[in-house]
């Protein structure tokens, strides 16, 4: 059983509802889809037990309704687990910051980038918009346009 | 005198001269002494995801080559490889190899570029002076084998552009044997010289746990004695095929950090050596389809800063749905401000240098634009200059009323 | 020695005109060689004075928090110290323009006075890198000049005398106790390069670390004044050991004694250039703890030695 | 290899062998310099074998190229040299291949609209505006 196999079968007898939502994509790459109850254990057990000590990076996608998140965590030795949660716009998820201190700035630039709200953030700089950027403009949201950010009254002095 | 009054607030950025780039550090001196840094980035913030979500694969190949000026082929390689990964493409060997080969070229190229600021950084323009000499070799070579000195345009979907001509291999490994020899020498000056090394030594500690919490990865990571290395760990394009030593090193300071460089040079001329003895014949590319099928793919390239993670989220069209990049530096901003507790204010600029920063990676995601029509505008100087002026005018600064001695006038 | 005459050596030659002369022409050689010794082209001949007048043609800029009048002074005050200084020290002729018992101690004050502008330009510039810049720049003279004085005391007591000129006359005589004062010369040159603000002590105008220091806010003008009394103080230091520690072919006339007069200045020009160009950059506390621990003793046994010498000649 | 002494200076010798040398530095402007064979500098556009597939300008990154069509089987071609990126796709899409990237590298301009170059289709007739050649003059200065 390759590596990945080996991690699958574990995530799967310690959270039977996970059984289907592992994937397998290719050697080093593991999938794993979990909703946002059930989110914050999945991914402790992953960091804490199962050796993915390593955060690469946090990838905010807007899926409509709610917002996506991957989080790409991956072992030293190379394999990587890409875990999957979605939850409403507008509902606040978790900061990893406690788990991975230097994760912070991937969860600010979701904050920024797709209007996510995230809850145990120490307190920093927003990252990477301007200090004087219009609230509520999220430029990854597909709703957004590079245009519409400054068309109304409160983008006019945005220079 | 109370403890506050003896903190100085110095700006460095985000323009600042030991800075190439714009990004912010505050810094609360006590004396000579750093007591708090408190970093600012995003500054260059360009759109780029955004602007790869409108635009073709193909068209995204060259935008997010251009992430980054240095490690250009890396952001390119590995956008390619997660769009490859996803539209199930089977590239040919040889434009693995030759995707191998320009990236250690890069990596050479950029490992030179390092130690030549790391030498201005710490005052040894003499240091800079001859490794940006000597770094125009490899420049020269790129140029030859790529078409330009940056921004190679090497990478397509499904394979390379162009290929490596039996004339042009004789050429790779003379340039090899010279610079091989001058890193020799850098080397030997590493250990050597007084001077260089009590400006590095000690400088700008991160210890391994930290640097593993922190989430520090490349030569950053390695001079900490972490043994992490995407090529040897997660091998890509080449990689699998070729043997190389990954340099760690236990200093855990600048030093380290230098030397670690200065191996990963030596281990960069083995690697191209080997790669173009056994460069193997056939074609450079496949035909790679125009609309990419659904899926998604994360791709991770050991950019010579340090892993770079691409994420491609495929939707059937031509375009991409989402595209997510976390370059190097992003992850190593976040160990600067534990490098920098108690150290000098002498010492900032080579302690920053020390992670190679690339603070347009970082911030990747300008068209210009007046935001305040909506339209994409072009300003010519005057305008520029005018509109400054207002601008400042504006918020109550006029600069009619700055003093100017002699008869100019703002 | 009438008014006119006077006037004319204190302002044309050998007073400031040539002074600025030869501050260009040492600037080009500095250049030149730094760029040659870095395997580099470097500049034309003229790019000194180029620069020069490019800068007095530019606009030049006052910040308003500054005090306009130490800003604009103190290049001025540098300068005018420098070229006075310049007049006590022989050059070609065992005799310079001016003389007296003790010149050696006022010269050594007038050198200090464009260290000293450089701190008050700096700190009335009031920025954050011209302060901190201006705070570096004092710290530094308090460590070099402590070298550089007694390695300039030494020779003095073994000659006998406090005129740079009679000195220049001592050693002349006899030239070979120009040997005993070797560590001395080396001691003065390392000093020099503090004095001088060049790597590896150019710290209180590190470029990557406090932009320019104490010059930070400086244009214009005030910014070639106080590049010409850079460039000035080179020459005026390396004419000051020349003449202290190279006593040679000072009896040989006018002219062999003005070539050989350039060439020692240039020669001393020319190793400070080798030297800026060896090294990194030190820390402030590095180079503090370098000037008291290493250059210092050696400066002073430099002292104890020609005293105890000049108990048994 | 045995252990490296620590000294301050240690480039001394470098540094002095340098002063005997031609130094590295190129005479550029004075002496040319010259692109390696392949350089992607501006695209030329040898508009007579344009079929007007549009191609060039769908794949371009900057979006630099316009095609236009100003006759039978004539086409136009307008390259914006200060939005291209010399990235060289258009001469890979082009199926009739009629795009050259050239060697040409000194590009730059005060009058930005003279980065925009147009290669006028040939005429059938003698061109009635007759302004521009059809191959632009290489950029000045």
């Amino acid at each position: 059983m390759s590596e990945a196999e080996a991690v699958r079968a574990e995530l799967e007898k310690r959270f039977p509802y996970l059984a289907g939502a592992v994937r397998v994509q290719r050697a080093k790459r593991l999938w794993v889809e979990v909703d946002q109850a059930h989110f914050a254990e999945v991914f402790e057990a992953l960091s804490k037990k199962l050796g993915f000590t390593v955060l690469c990076t946090i990838t905010g996608l807007d899926l409509g309704a709610d917002l996506g998140f991957i989080y790409h965590l991956a072992r030293p030795a190379g394999l990587m687990a890409n875990v999957k949660t979605r939850a409403p716009k507008g509902k606040a998820i978790r900061s990893v910051s406690p788990l991975f201190p230097g994760g912070g700035i991937f969860e600010r630039e979701l904050i920024d980038l797709f209007g996510a709200s995230v809850e145990g953030l120490p307190p920093g700089a927003r990252y990477p918009l301007p200090d004087d950027w219009p609230e509520g403009e999220h430029p990854l949201l597909k709703d957004w346009q590079p245009t519409s950010a400054g068309t109304g009254e409160k983008g006019a002095d945005r220079e | 005198m109370s403890d506050k009054r003896k903190i100085v607030q110095v700006p460095i950025g985000p323009q600042h001269p030991a800075l190439k780039e714009p990004e912010s550090f505050m810094v609360d001196l006590r004396g000579e002494k750093i007591d708090a840094v408190r970093l600012r980035l995003g500054y260059n913030h360009r759109g780029i995801e955004k602007g790869c979500e409108q635009r073709t694969y193909v068209q995204d190949v060259y935008l997010v080559e251009r992430i980054c000026g240095i490690c250009s082929t890396s952001h390119s390689t590995a956008f390619v490889q997660a769009v490859e990964e996803i539209a199930a493409l089977e590239v040919p060997r040889r434009a693995l190899y030759i995707r191998t080969i320009v990236a250690e070229l890069e990596r050479i190229h950029s490992h030179l570029l390092w130690l030549g600021v790391a030498g201005h950084e710490v005052g040894f323009d003499t240091l800079l002076m001859y490794s940006w000499r000597d770094r125009e070799a490899v420049m020269d070579l790129l140029a030859l084998l790529t078409g330009n000195r940056v921004n190679y345009g090497l990478n397509t979907i499904g394979g390379v552009r162009r290929d490596i001509t039996p004339e042009e291999i004789p050429e790779i490994l003379r340039v090899m044997d010279v610079l091989e020899e001058r890193t020799k020498y850098y080397i030997k000056l590493g250990l050597e010289e007084e001077t260089l090394i009590r400006r590095l030594a000690g400088v700008g500690k991160l210890s391994k746990e930290d640097a593993v919490s922190l989430g520090a990865v490349g030569p950053t990571a390695r001079a900490s004695g972490v043994d992490r290395d995407t090529r040897r760990d997660d091998p890509y394009a080449a990689y699998g095929e070729v043997s190389f030593k990954v340099v760690t090193d236990d200093h855990c300071d600048v030093y380290g950090r230098t030397l670690v460089r200065l191996g990963e040079l030596m281990e960069a001329y083995s690697i191209v050596r080997q790669l173009v003895k056994n460069l193997p014949e056939g074609p450079i590319t496949v035909k790679a389809p125009l609309r990419v099928p659904a899926g998604e793919a994360v791709s991770r390239y050991e950019a010579p800063r340090g892993e770079d993670v691409h994420y491609v989220q495929a939707n059937g069209t031509d375009k991409p749905e989402r595209v997510k990049v976390r370059a190097p530096t992003l992850a190593n901003t976040q160990s600067v401000a534990k490098m920098l507790e108690d150290g000098y204010l002498a010492d900032l600029p080579i302690v920053i240098a020390a992670i190679d920063p690339c603070f347009s990676c970082t911030d990747r995601t300008i068209s210009v634009r007046d935001t305040a029509r909506g339209t994409p505008q072009t300003l010519t100087w005057d305008e520029l200059s005018r509109y400054g002026i207002d601008w400042h005018r504006r918020r109550g600064i006029d600069f009619s009323k700055v003093v100017l001695s002699g008869g100019a006038r703002a | 020695m009438t008014a006119a005459t006077a006037l004319f050596q204190v302002l044309v030659f050998p007073g400031l005109v040539f002074l600025l002369g030869i501050g260009l022409a040492g600037e080009f050689v500095d250049r030149k060689l730094y760029a040659r010794l870095q395997n580099r082209v470097g500049p034309p001949w003229f790019q000194p004075l180029a620069d020069v007048l490019k800068l007095l043609g530019k606009e030049k800029v006052v910040p308003e928090e500054a005090d306009r009048r130490i800003f604009t002074l103190a290049p001025i005050v540098a300068l005018a110290a420098v070229a006075a200084s310049f007049l006590y020290i022989p050059m070609w002729g065992p005799k310079p323009v001016l003389s007296f018992e003790g010149d050696l101690v006022v010269v050594l004050y007038l050198l200090l006075i464009p260290s000293l502008t450089f701190f008050l330009g700096g700190w009335y510039s009031r920025s954050i890198f011209s302060t901190l810049g201006a705070v570096r720049a004092i710290t530094q003279v308090f460590a070099y000049e402590v070298p550089l004085l007694l390695a300039l005391l030494a020779p003095a007591l073994l000659a006998g005398t406090w005129s740079i000129a009679g000195m220049a006359a001592y050693y002349a005589a006899h030239p070979g106790y120009f040997l005993v004062n070797v560590p001395g010369l080396l001691v003065a040159l390392v000093a020099l390069l503090g004095k001088l603000e060049r790597v590896p002590f150019d710290i209180p105008e590190a470029e990557t670390e406090i932009v320019a220091g104490s010059f930070t806010e400086y244009s214009g003008r005030y910014l070639a004044f106080f590049r010409l009394a850079i460039d000035c103080e080179a020459i005026v230091c390396a004419s000051l050991l020349a003449a202290v520690f190279l006593p040679f072919g000072l009896g040989l006339g006018p002219w062999i004694g003005f070539v050989l007069y350039l060439a020692k200045v240039l020669a001393i020009v020319a190793v400070l250039a080798l030297l800026r160009t060896l090294f990194a950059r030190l820390r402030l506390d590095q180079m503090v703890d370098f000037c008291f621990r290493v250059i210092a003793p050696i400066a002073f046994l430099q002292v104890v030695l020609n005293l105890v010498l000049k108990e048994f000649v | 290899m045995k252990t490296p002494r620590r000294r301050p200076g240690a480039m001394l010798q470098t540094l002095l062998r340098s002063l005997f040398r031609r130094p590295a530095t190129t005479r550029y402007p004075y002496v040319p310099f010259v692109m390696p064979k392949g350089f992607r500098g501006p695209p030329r556009f040898h508009v007579e074998g344009c079929i007007g597939c549009q191609m060039c300008v769908r794949n371009c990154p900057a979006r630099a190229i316009t095609i236009t069509k100003v006759g039978e089987k004539r086409f136009e071609a307008t390259v914006d040299l200060g939005k291209c990126v010399y990235c060289g796709q258009c001469a890979d899409s082009c199926p009739k291949k009629i795009i050259e990237m050239t060697s040409e590298f000194e590009l730059a301009q005060i009058d930005k609209g003279k980065l925009r170059i147009t290669y006028h289709a040939p005429a059938a007739l003698p061109s009635p505006e007759g302004s521009a050649p059809a191959v632009p003059q290489p950029p000045s200065g």
